[in-house]
């Protein structure tokens, strides 16, 4: 099992160097909150902040959804799990962050925990890798020998349903969308500004919560992220009524890898797939 | 007047109370609670701690519609939304959501222009107020305590209702719950043994103890005044915000509302729509101009609006304490730490 | 519930002035179509209305009519959309007279007109900010009103001369006695003969004497910025500076929490401040 | 009455479009239920535009662009394949018969395979039915 206590440890003693050093501005960790289960994203700027960091189970936020908030140049590290990890790499694909003003701080872990429901996060709501793709420096021990959980698994049975009992579970969970837009804003890659939905000419959706523009909002955000989703799940676990996005994305991310032979967010050199194309792409896929 | 029922035979006062009107009772959802129109009395559910929403969608709803009109036509030919309402019944609301009708009444019913909206619904409607359940533990993002309210306190509601055990006590509180208690035949006398249990529940209701920090409404207001330009104090606190809408549209006193006028094939409503100060546009002007661009000047307006504005306009700080927007927020940001942090900056 | 503030009065686009040479700027010129909803409309000027297209929304605008001006109310209207798309602006650009539209007001308090009585007043306007400022003259130059105020200078400059609002008011009081008006541009034309220079370095030459007087400015924030210093030289205090702010509003009745800067909502405590009164609010604006 | 669906057909400006003057021109048969708008190339389209189409009651809609390699801009409809192929799985998801949604190159000659084009989708939308999943209840 992860010792997280060990990580917290790693995590201050190299967030203490890198801004002692001057290397970076500023560390993206995670820090306390009001309890011990409510930690928090946390941006260390000084050496004194340093003591605030914590590393636990609940720490389950993607950090990468801040880098955009400073300017590009500016030099961050960045704590990152797996499913993070590939978030970073997503960003520096779109050119929102340049590798070079990163220190990416790897965490491989297993057993962190949703802190609403207290359930173990694993391959059903997550990407199902242990260690981070990415990193310069590693927090932990990489994970080893586990068996590795199929993160498309959990879609089987979604799948299997007829269509129309689909649309009905979907019309379901969609319509319990209250629009406090949580999910687009703990999302990594949502970070469009103006966002479509926000938009009064062409004005896609009406405000309110009601079905149609709920319908848009989420459809459109789904196309949005396909193949730029890198399933670490914080838009279902920020989601107030637990609306299962993270199946959607998951589906999107599955046939755009099957189609295009490639996976969001495992290479810097690879460019997002829907602002790619190859001449030998098959009209199969338009069947 | 005392009276009393069987948890279990919740439904059958609902069911009467249906007869009577709207009954807005809290029904489980897949991992909540919410308070919602209810249509099967059997759905009722007092199992809760608090519902996920607050219930102030019964008097302000998520979408209330003003007027339906078609598109290029005279105004008179557009019809206006006319509240015809049945009596409502809203059951089952915790102390300190109860108290913050009485902050939005100030808003809404009271100081300038009067909302007919709210106004209409709210009169419209009988409380049932419904105490914490002493005998559970408290849950750590509440800090009701801090703005002065009790886990049983039953000033604000018209009804009052303590559990005691296995069964229910209403104590009227208001003529308007007098009058109503009285009609409900289908509820028991309570004996005298009663009346103490729900006079001492009342009291140890005082002692069931929330997060509390002593905060005075102009001590803090003048305190966040004063903080206003401390950029790094708000930078800070904001630090991890995501400034997504869930903590305004889940507290119990934020009423901030957009007009909207949604149009299809020429036909078109326009109603108000909950807003959040937390949303990017909410302050962007025709011009392009925003006065609030970054993250942390839309937090800092959130806080002082409640703790500071809300005060010198109304005297009353705008918070009751729930912990909703606490127990909501995806990343945990915590008002009351921010409260606490705010009094020592 | 015809007393609902929600609720649009119905007015009739009566005449339409295209203001400036950029065709951007028109005054349109509203009738009531109940006489009941008119009789209701008292403002004052630098009060503000919604104005209101159902299927676009609404837009609060200043109401550049005097209310010594019976039987209509103007409002000079920017078409908006160079950064926000303006639905409602761009909307009523596009009608024509005879056309319907809603209206809601007024609201906001107003240019504090017994405040200004018995003093003289210095008008200072910037571009397309002129239309409350040009209420407020019209109404102390009408001749029930006059006598109650001292001496009336305005100082309104544009970028160009084919900016300038309002020409043939302009022109009409260069011919009266009992106001000076003082006429500027950025930059002139061919055909411009009057006088070149910024705003606030016009100030500076006409130098208007602080003494028992209130100075109304209206402008650009960049005009704002530059001429304020020069007033201060003068020698005014912050209560005698007054201008008119502006935030995102939707319902202009002090509810939908969205134009407040700390506790003052503009469109109820304001728009209308004066220097010393903003310098108690944060700087949210 | 029979079902006559409501098809929207957007149509790119170098190919489809002209496939469709042709088809035209050359008095070529076939059914009206499709309203063609003309884009200047396939990859204009927004997938936002077919969510909405459908929420404004189409039935189907159908694309027409250039065939790969040919378009105008070189490379618009290589991505607009891409992304078109990823729109047709999410409605599938979402629980929409991927049906609804055909795309076609079609080059500024093919008039005939216009009008073939045409009709056979609009016997496919037949056979479907009425979309009224997504589509906005009045």
């Amino acid at each position: 099992m992860t010792d997280f206590k060990k990580i917290e440890e790693n995590l201050k003693t190299e967030a203490g160097r890198l801004l002692k050093e001057g290397l970076v501005t500023v560390v993206l960790s995670y820090g306390k909150g009001f309890d011990e289960n409510h930690p928090m994203p946390y941006a260390a700027k000084t050496i004194a902040d340093v003591e605030n960091i914590v590393f636990n189970q609940y720490c389950n936020y993607n950090m990468a959804r801040y880098l955009v908030r400073y300017p590009q140049g500016t030099k961050i590290a960045i704590a990152v799990k797996a499913a993070d990890s590939r978030a970073v790499i997503q960003l520096i694909q779109e050119e929102k962050v340049k590798r070079e003003n990163l220190v990416i701080l790897g965490i491989p872990v297993q057993g962190m925990k949703n802190p609403k429901t207290g359930e173990v996060i694993d391959s059903k709501t997550t990407c199902g890798l242990y260690n981070p793709v990415l990193y310069d420096i590693l927090l932990g021990e990489e994970v080893h020998g586990q068996k590795n959980a199929l993160p498309y698994e959990v879609l089987a049975e979604y799948e299997a349903m007829d269509k129309d009992a689909r649309w009905e579970f979907w019309e379901k969970e969609l319509n319990k969308c209250i629009r406090c837009y949580a999910c687009r804003k703990a999302c990594p890659m949502c970070y469009c500004d103006p966002c479509f939905i926000d938009q009064s000419k062409p004005k896609w959706a009406d405000k309110a919560p009601q079905s149609p523009g709920n319908m848009m909002y989420h459809l459109t955000r789904f196309h949005h992220l396909a193949g730029r989703c890198i399933d670490c799940g914080e838009c279902s676990r920020a989601c107030p009524v637990d609306i299962p996005l993270y199946l959607f994305h998951k589906k999107v991310a599955k046939e755009c890898e099957e189609m295009f032979n490639q996976k969001a967010g495992m290479s810097i050199e690879d460019k997002p797939v829907l602002v790619d194309f190859r001449v030998e792409d098959s009209d199969k896929i338009l069947e | 007047m005392l009276k009393k029922t069987a948890i279990e035979n919740i439904s059958q006062l609902a069911a009467v109370l249906m007869e009577k009107g709207t009954l807005l009772a809290p029904v489980k959802e897949v991992s909540c609670h919410n308070f919602a129109e209810i249509s099967d009395p059997q759905k009722v559910d007092l199992k809760f701690y608090n519902t996920l929403m607050s219930p102030k969608s019964a008097f302000f709803p998520h979408r209330e519609d003003f007027v339906k009109y078609k598109v290029g036509k005279p105004l008179s030919e557009a019809e206006h939304t006319i509240l015809n309402l049945k009596p409502a019944f809203l059951f089952g609301v915790r102390p300190c959501d109860v108290k913050s009708f009485e902050i939005m009444d100030i808003h809404f019913n009271a100081a300038g222009i009067i909302d007919p909206y709210w106004r209409a619904r709210r009169e419209a409607t009988t409380i049932f107020g419904y105490a914490y359940d002493i005998n559970q533990p408290v849950d750590s993002a509440d800090f009701y305590n801090t703005l002065g309210i009790y886990a049983a306190d039953p000033e604000g509601s018209d009804i009052f209702m303590v559990k005691k055990d296995k069964e229910l006590l209403l104590k009227s509180i208001t003529p308007k719950g007098e009058k109503l208690l009285a009609e409900l035949s289908a509820l028991e006398k309570a004996s005298s043994g009663d009346e103490k249990y729900y006079e001492d529940y009342i009291k140890k209701g005082k002692d069931y103890k929330t997060r509390f920090t002593c905060v005075d409404s102009e001590v803090i207001a003048k305190k966040i005044e004063s903080i206003f330009d401390n950029t790094d104090f708000w930078t800070k606190m904001s630090a991890a915000c995501l400034s997504c809408g869930i903590c305004t549209f889940s507290c119990p006193n934020c009423y901030c509302f957009d007009i909207c006028d949604d149009t299809l094939f020429g036909k078109g409503t326009r109603s108000r729509v909950w807003d959040a100060c937390m949303f990017t546009d909410f302050t962007l002007e025709a011009s392009g101009h925003n006065p609030r661009t970054q993250v942390y000047q839309r937090l800092r307006q959130k806080v002082s609006h409640k703790y500071s504005y809300h005060v010198r306009k109304y005297g009353v700080i705008s918070c009751v304490g729930c912990g909703r927007c606490t127990r909501q927020c995806p990343v945990n940001i915590d008002i009351y730490s921010i409260i606490e942090a705010a009094l020592k900056a | 519930m015809s007393n609902n503030p929600y609720i649009p009065m119905p007015v009739q686009i009566a005449k339409i002035i295209d203001e400036v040479d950029t065709h951007d700027i028109k005054t349109f010129r509203f009738a009531f179509l109940n006489k009941e909803d008119e009789k209701n409309f008292k403002y004052m000027p630098g009060q503000f209305a919604e104005l209101s297209i159902y299927g676009k929304g609404e837009s609060p605008i200043g109401i550049a009519s005097s209310p010594t001006q019976q039987g209509f109310v103007e409002f000079t209207v920017q078409r908006a959309g160079t950064v926000v798309p303006g639905l409602v602006t761009s909307a009523l650009h596009d009608m024509s007279e005879g056309g319907e539209i809603g209206i809601r007001g007024p609201m906001g308090n107003s240019w504090p007109i017994e405040f200004l009585e018995k003093k003289n007043i210095v008008v200072v306007g910037g571009g397309f900010a002129f239309t409350t400022l040009r209420s407020l003259i019209n109404y102390m130059l009408h001749k029930d009103n006059r006598s109650r105020f001292g001496e009336i200078t305005v100082i309104y400059g544009a970028r160009t001369p084919g900016l300038l609002l309002y020409k043939d008011e302009l022109a009409a009081w260069e011919t009266r006695d009992d106001i000076k008006s003082v006429i500027t541009v950025d930059k002139g034309d061919d055909n411009w003969k009057g006088r070149q220079g910024f705003v606030p370095a016009v100030c500076k030459e006409v130098a208007p004497s602080p003494k028992n007087t209130v100075a109304v400015i209206c402008g650009p924030p960049i005009m704002i910025k530059f001429t304020l210093p020069v007033f201060f030289d003068l020698g005014f205090s912050k209560e005698n500076i007054l201008t008119s702010l502006e935030m995102r509003m939707k319902c202009g009745i002090g509810k939908c929490g969205r134009c407040n800067v700390g506790s003052k909502y503009v469109c109820n405590d304001g728009p209308v401040f004066s220097l010393a009164e903003l310098e108690e609010l944060p700087r949210d604006f | 009455m029979s079902f006559e669906p409501k098809i929207l057909g957007i149509a790119c400006n170098w190919c489809t479009y002209t496939g469709a003057d042709l088809a035209g021109t050359t008095r070529l048969h076939y059914p009206q239920n499709v309203r063609v708008v003309r884009v200047m190339c396939s990859s204009r389209i927004n997938p936002s535009f077919i969510f909405r189409a459908f929420q404004l009651g189409a039935d189907g809609v159908l694309i027409g662009g250039c065939h790969p390699g040919d378009c105008h801009y070189n490379t618009g409809n290589l991505y607009a394949r891409r992304r078109l192929a990823t729109t047709k799985k999410i409605l599938e998801f979402a629980g929409l018969e991927p049906g609804r949604l055909r795309v076609e190159w079609i080059s500024a000659s093919e008039g005939n395979k216009f009008a073939e084009v045409v009709e056979e989708f609009t016997m496919q939308i037949k056979n479907l039915g009425p979309q009224s999943k997504l589509k906005i209840q009045q």
